[in-house]
């Protein structure tokens, strides 16, 4: 099978295998949980057989009927690698967890649903496209958000459709000024019609403004912290591995590896992370819900990456990059754990347990890795990127934003000890004895695997930092390709 | 010969204007459902007359013959029609008060 | 031959009257989804000999050859969709023989209304068969003979009378100077003459008319009545399709081939358009009553066709025309999933509803679909036509106007986002536990609608060539 | 035109005819007022050489119509004294206006001098009105049926009484 078509491949079976899964759910559960899993395995395994050609310095073009449909460079097929690792991941974890509630079949339709359009964000070649599978990860979010029908939960799920749409819409008016000053929606026209040239200020504010929504940074990031109220491996899938990402890859894709921007926004735009990413650890340190808590935790994480992108130079995007996926990882970890803990003792308020560390050993064991590399501890995976994003940020002389980080790094220690103590140690609070058990063994499974993973990634960062390496040099070869044709090489 | 049809048109007009107004503050004045009907019916007329006036001036009569045949036979329609919702809605409120037609609001 | 479109409606209605009663009750549904049924089919094939060679012998006794355009051919297309999913729509709800025969008869004289709506290719044929579709409709309306039925009824029945009036006015001026109320002659008129006031006078009365019979602010204070108050077969009609065919295609077709643009009309376009659609959506943002709340939708909807139009550029046309007929297949979708609910549970205040997707998830997975498709969510028909009328907007250096199209559709999803957790998202209200599904009167033509309105949005690329773009040549 | 005198003093007439039908307290001498004001445009139609609308006019709105407005009048319930009364007080504050506003209107109307500003259309030679009706405007002659069905459905299903209401669905 040739290369375009493994790329296709990565996009279409998940997207179009998840409406089959409803109807093949109504009458074998198992059936329908495995191809779930398999559909999703099929974007991880197309990305990783696509990644020795992309990181030769290849890239693949998908056309149909003379349009170009998708498109594959090493920054597109590492951000599919990150996110349906973590998915597939998450979908095993499904099949303990979400077997005790009712409206499965739409619950595995919109996950790999989800996981399908996600791929399609990032494979996309057309901006068009890229609002069309946008859109659609909303659409999914919102059932799922709302998949406990509580009123109060739909309620919440309606408000974080309304944001990320409102964010979307915003972000396709940005589109359609593009469209008005280029007389195209293909990213390599734009880029062709451009020559080097910065976007419009008004393009850039309202897409800014979308990406800015959908990854949760303040103060569009009301949304998120509410979502919590989604069954758990869908609050990791929101805003661990995939979701909030799509901002920054969105992000990374249109501002960094497409087009220029005005001088101007290198200082706004961290500002805005800056922001960010202080004012939701700050929130952090105070919340007691486990997942709000966790969920905050994200933003203030998302604040760092873009902080990373926004430094410019090549070790600041790889930082950024990196970054990307150990967090992944790791939040991905920690929302599992929380799940874990939720659904067995029936409760999301730390202070009301304690001492879990006795009979969910597994569980804890895996939370405290994930967190370790939350935190940036060497030798895991978190320290690694940490270190990049400081050491770009040092180097261009942006001190600034090395302090910034370093402030983000002290609050992230503290708040996700504090949470460990209260979690696992000391006298249990909870009313039930005796305390709950570990959950069910293909959960368990999962949550140790991302611990695994979170210092494994640590301990061989050679192959992470070498796919990194690759994609920011084909990032930066454009810029520098733009800014030769222009005839200012800085 | 224009100037006499400049003076009919001029003359006709305003006598077709000021019966529209009568018609339309009956129908906006009005409490009572048979009489808003009634309102449109002088509504038709003054609209006839201005198509009788304008085939006289045009010199097409018989053109707008046909129309006012035609007008005249939806206008027996829709007033029949009209009469039937009337009693119809005088038949569940047994009244003809407009007020009485207050229930789908919002 | 599309003459015949009028004339065989007329025959099988007249067929249908003939003396035995109980096998005309029996037959009158199928003769009418046969009717909707090749209307539909000729309007996919715009390439027939149907639509092109002259008539023959029972066509010639119209004396009457219009000439089809593609604008022509997608309002058939809607209204032949539709008209067949009012038939089922109508022998899911009404339950005696006897009055479904009547309703039927109706029915067929308002799709002939229509069709002849369409061709009309003279201000007075045209003024003939919009009171025809219109007299048909207030009969659909009272039918039940409900106290609101008659209200709706009534205002109905007043507001649009005045419109038509206003519009026979403006046909009288418009003879003055034209001698004739062929289209062509009159646009020779008007172009000879744009400044002359009785001119004026006639196109504002004529805009004023269309604006009643469209339901658009700030004359838009029947429509909700009309539309809530109206039985469920004879809802979905009058929004999907009597609305847009009597105001908005005429209003399309007058400003393209009649009136043609200028810059005070492009202003009053787009304001009444903009005017609409906002005060349509925050008005739909309050409502309790599940139908109520459509027929405010229908009003923004409304508004975006209208702005469309007022881009005043071969995409905005497009765009409008394109959201017209999305527009029929949504709403009429959304029309029969009220009806659905309404017979199930037997109200129609979204406060007392919820859960119900539990009991009737065909019903709420298609209304999901169609909502978002109303709201203008991609992958769904109405994401491209929204789309094309906001790059129209936006060309033609209206950015206000397309800034507020989009603010709009987030209010759209706003309410209907508000609208599916009442009644069919979130837990099961108290009460429905013995609740149904409809049957399969109703679930067919839903499911049809919604992979309609699916496949719209997917297959857009060939559906823009074929069907879209030809319209280019009204301009 | 034969006597442009007698034509605008028929076109007074119709409009005194047309504010007295508005203006009359009961509702059956408005039906007599309308029926009045159709006779009168009748004889206009006849001077301005519609001699087959006039007819037209006279049979069927002038007879029909007020026949119909009547047999309504008398199907539905009359007023009661006080309820009469306390409508007469405030109709008299209501209409008040009426002939006010038309004096000034014809007064402003007046003022204006509307004339026609646009050249009338060439004259062509007339045909028969009976020809033009079969000839020229037959689609409309299918809408006159279509109507008249359409009608006639109206009226069935309006005045059928309903013996069917248990099976009727709840609305």
């Amino acid at each position: 099978m040739n290369l375009n078509g493994i790329l296709t491949l990565a996009v279409v079976v998940p997207f179009v295998g998840a409406f089959i899964l409803p109807v093949i759910g109504r009458w074998s559960e198992r059936l329908r949980n495995g191809l779930s899993l398999i559909f999703v395995l099929v974007s991880l395994v197309a990305a990783v057989a696509l990644i020795p050609t992309v990181t030769a310095g290849r890239t693949l073009l998908v056309q149909w009927a003379g349009f170009n449909l998708f498109y594959a460079d090493t920054l597109a097929v590492f951000m599919a690698f990150v996110s349906s690792l973590v998915g597939a991941i998450i979908v095993l974890y499904s099949f303990g967890y979400i077997r005790h509630y009712s409206w499965r079949n739409e619950y595995y339709f919109m996950v790999v649903l989800f996981l399908g359009s996600m791929m399609g964000i990032v494979f996309s070649r057309n901006l068009l496209i890229l609002y069309l599978f946008w859109e659609i990860t909303a659409i999914a979010c919102w059932r799922l958000i709302g998949f406990f029908r509580e009123k109060s939960y739909v309620l919440k799920a309606d408000k974080a459709f309304l944001v990320t749409v409102f964010g979307a819409l915003v972000m396709l008016l940005g589109f359609i000024t593009i469209y008005h000053q280029t007389g195209s929606f293909d990213l390599g026209q734009i880029q062709e019609t451009l020559q080097g040239q910065p976007i419009s200020n008004l393009a850039v504010t309202l897409i800014l403004f979308g990406i800015l929504s959908k990854s949760a940074t303040v103060p569009l990031h009301t949304w998120l912290p509410d979502a919590g109220v989604a069954p758990s491996p869908v609050t990791a899938l929101l805003h661990a591995a995939v979701l909030v990402k799509i901002g920054v890859y969105v992000y990374a894709r249109l501002f960094l590896a497409s087009w220029t921007i005005e001088p101007v926004w290198h200082t706004i735009i961290p500002a805005i992370a800056a922001v960010s990413a202080l004012v939701a650890a700050g929130a952090a340190l105070l919340e007691t819900d486990l997942k709000r808590l966790i969920a905050y935790s994200t933003i203030s994480q998302i604040g760092f990456i873009f902080l990373g992108l926004a430094i410019g130079n090549e070790i600041g995007i790889a930082g950024g990059l990196l970054y990307i996926l150990m967090h992944g990882i790791a939040k991905g970890g920690l929302f599992l754990c929380a799940g874990i803990i939720e659904q067995n003792t029936h409760t999301k308020d730390i202070t009301k347990m304690g001492g879990l560390i006795a009979t969910m050993p597994v569980t804890a064991v895996s939370f405290l890795l994930c967190a370790f590399s939350v935190m940036g501890i060497p030798p895991f995976g978190g320290f690694f990127s940490k270190y990049m994003v400081m050491t770009g940020a040092v180097t261009s002389g942006q001190i600034a934003i090395a302090l910034t980080f370093l402030v983000g790094a002290f609050l992230t220690i503290i708040y996700l000890f504090r949470v460990f103590t209260l979690v696992f140690f000391g006298e249990s609070k909870l009313a039930v004895r005796p305390l709950p058990a570990e959950g069910s063994p293909v959960m368990v499974f999962s949550v140790a695997l991302l611990g695994a993973l979170s210092i494994l990634s640590g301990l061989f960062i050679n192959f992470p930092s070498h796919f990194v390496q690759s994609a920011v040099q084909q990032i930066i070869w454009v810029q520098s390709a733009v800014n030769q044709i222009l005839g200012f090489i800085p | 010969m224009i100037e006499h049809l400049q003076a009919i048109f001029a003359t006709s007009i305003i006598f077709i204007i000021l019966l529209s107004v009568t018609a339309l503050y009956c129908m906006l004045v009005s409490r009572n459902l048979i009489r808003i009907l009634i309102g449109l019916e002088l509504l038709i007329k003054a609209v006839t007359l201005l198509i009788a006036l304008t085939g006289y001036l045009t010199g097409r009569m018989a053109l707008a013959q046909t129309f006012i045949i035609t007008l005249i036979v939806i206008e027996v329609v829709v007033i029949a029609i009209a009469a039937g919702i009337v009693i119809g809605a005088h038949r569940h409120n047994q009244s003809l008060d407009v007020r009485t037609l207050r229930n789908l609001k919002g | 031959m599309p003459a015949l479109l009028i004339l065989i409606p007329l025959l099988a209605i007249l067929a249908l009257n003939l003396p035995w009663k109980s096998l005309m009750n029996r037959l009158a549904f199928w003769v009418g989804l046969a009717l909707c049924l090749v209307q539909t089919g000729l309007a996919l094939q715009p390439q027939s000999r149907f639509w092109h060679s002259p008539s023959l012998w029972l066509g010639n006794l119209l004396l009457f050859e219009p000439s089809v355009d593609h604008l022509s051919l997608v309002m058939f297309l809607a209204i032949g969709i539709v008209g067949a999913v009012t038939l089922f729509v109508c022998r899911y709800s009404t339950a005696c023989a006897g009055n479904r025969f009547m309703v039927i008869n109706v029915l067929i004289l308002a799709l002939t209304g229509m069709n002849g709506v369409v061709l009309a290719n003279d201000l007075f044929s045209l003024y003939v068969f919009l009171e025809i579709t219109a007299v048909a409709s207030y009969i659909l309306i009272a039918f039940e003979k409900g106290r609101d039925a008659f209200e709706g009824a009534f205002k109905y029945l007043i507001l649009s009378a005045v419109a038509t009036v206003m519009i026979l006015a403006a046909l009288a001026l418009l003879m003055l100077t034209a001698g004739d109320l062929s289209f062509a002659a009159i646009q020779a008129a008007i172009a000879s003459s744009p400044h002359s006031r009785v001119v004026l006078a006639a196109i504002a009365l004529l805009m004023v008319g269309l604006f009643i019979k469209g339901g658009l602010v700030p004359f838009h204070g029947w429509l909700p009545d009309a539309y809530s108050a109206a039985p469920a077969a004879a809802s979905v009609l009058l929004a999907g399709i009597v609305t847009k065919t009597t105001g908005i295609y005429t209003l399309i077709r007058l400003v393209t081939s009649v009136i043609g643009y200028n810059d005070t009309l492009q202003t009053l376009l787009l304001f009444v358009g903009a005017a609409s659609m906002l005060i349509g959506a925050l008005a739909a943002l309050g409502q309790s009553d599940f139908k109520r709340m459509l027929a405010y939708s229908s009003i923004s909807q409304v508004g975006y066709m209208v702005l469309g139009l007022g881009a005043g550029t071969v995409l905005g046309m497009v765009g409008a025309i394109f959201h017209l007929f999305n527009h029929a297949i949504f709403k009429s979708l959304l029309f029969v999933n009220a009806a659905a609910v309404e017979q199930q549970s037997g109200t129609r205040d979204m406060n007392r509803m919820g859960g119900l997707a539990e009991k009737m998830p065909v019903t709420g997975w298609t209304s999901v679909v169609a909502f978002l498709s109303t709201a203008g969510i991609p992958p769904l028909a109405g994401f491209w036509s929204k789309l094309i009328i906001i790059v129209a907007l936006w060309e033609a250096g209206y950015t206000t106007y397309a800034a507020l199209a989009v603010l709009a559709s987030l209010l759209t999803l706003a309410y209907f986002l508000s609208m599916q957790r009442r009644v069919f998202f979130g837990k099961l209200a108290a009460g429905f536990e013995s609740l149904k599904e409809g049957n399969l009167w109703i679930l067919v033509p839903a499911c049809v609608l919604a992979l309609i309105t699916i496949g719209i949005g997917v297959g857009i690329p060939w559906l823009f060539e074929t069907f879209m773009l030809p319209i280019r040549s009204l301009l | 035109m034969t006597s442009p005198l007698l034509f605008v003093a028929l076109l007074m007439l119709l409009l005194l005819a047309g504010v007295w039908t508005v203006m009359t307290l009961n509702l059956l001498k408005s039906a007599i007022g309308l029926a009045i004001t159709s006779v009168l445009l009748t004889l206009l139609l006849f001077l301005l050489d519609a001699p087959l609308a006039g007819v037209f006019e006279l049979s069927v709105c002038a007879g029909l119509i007020t026949v119909v407005f009547i047999s309504a009048i008398s199907l539905t319930k009359p007023l009661t004294g006080p309820e009469a009364s306390e409508r007469d007080r405030s109709r008299v504050k209501r209409f008040f206006f009426l002939p006010i506003l038309i004096a000034g209107a014809a007064w402003v109307l007046y003022a204006l001098g509307l004339r026609l500003d646009s050249p009338l259309p060439p004259a062509i030679a007339e045909m028969d009105v009976r020809q033009v009706l079969w000839n020229v405007r037959r689609l409309d002659l299918v809408g006159q049926i279509l109507i008249i069905l359409a009608g006639v459905f109206g009226v069935v299903i309006l005045f059928k009484d309903r013996s069917d209401k248990k099976e009727a669905p709840k609305s």
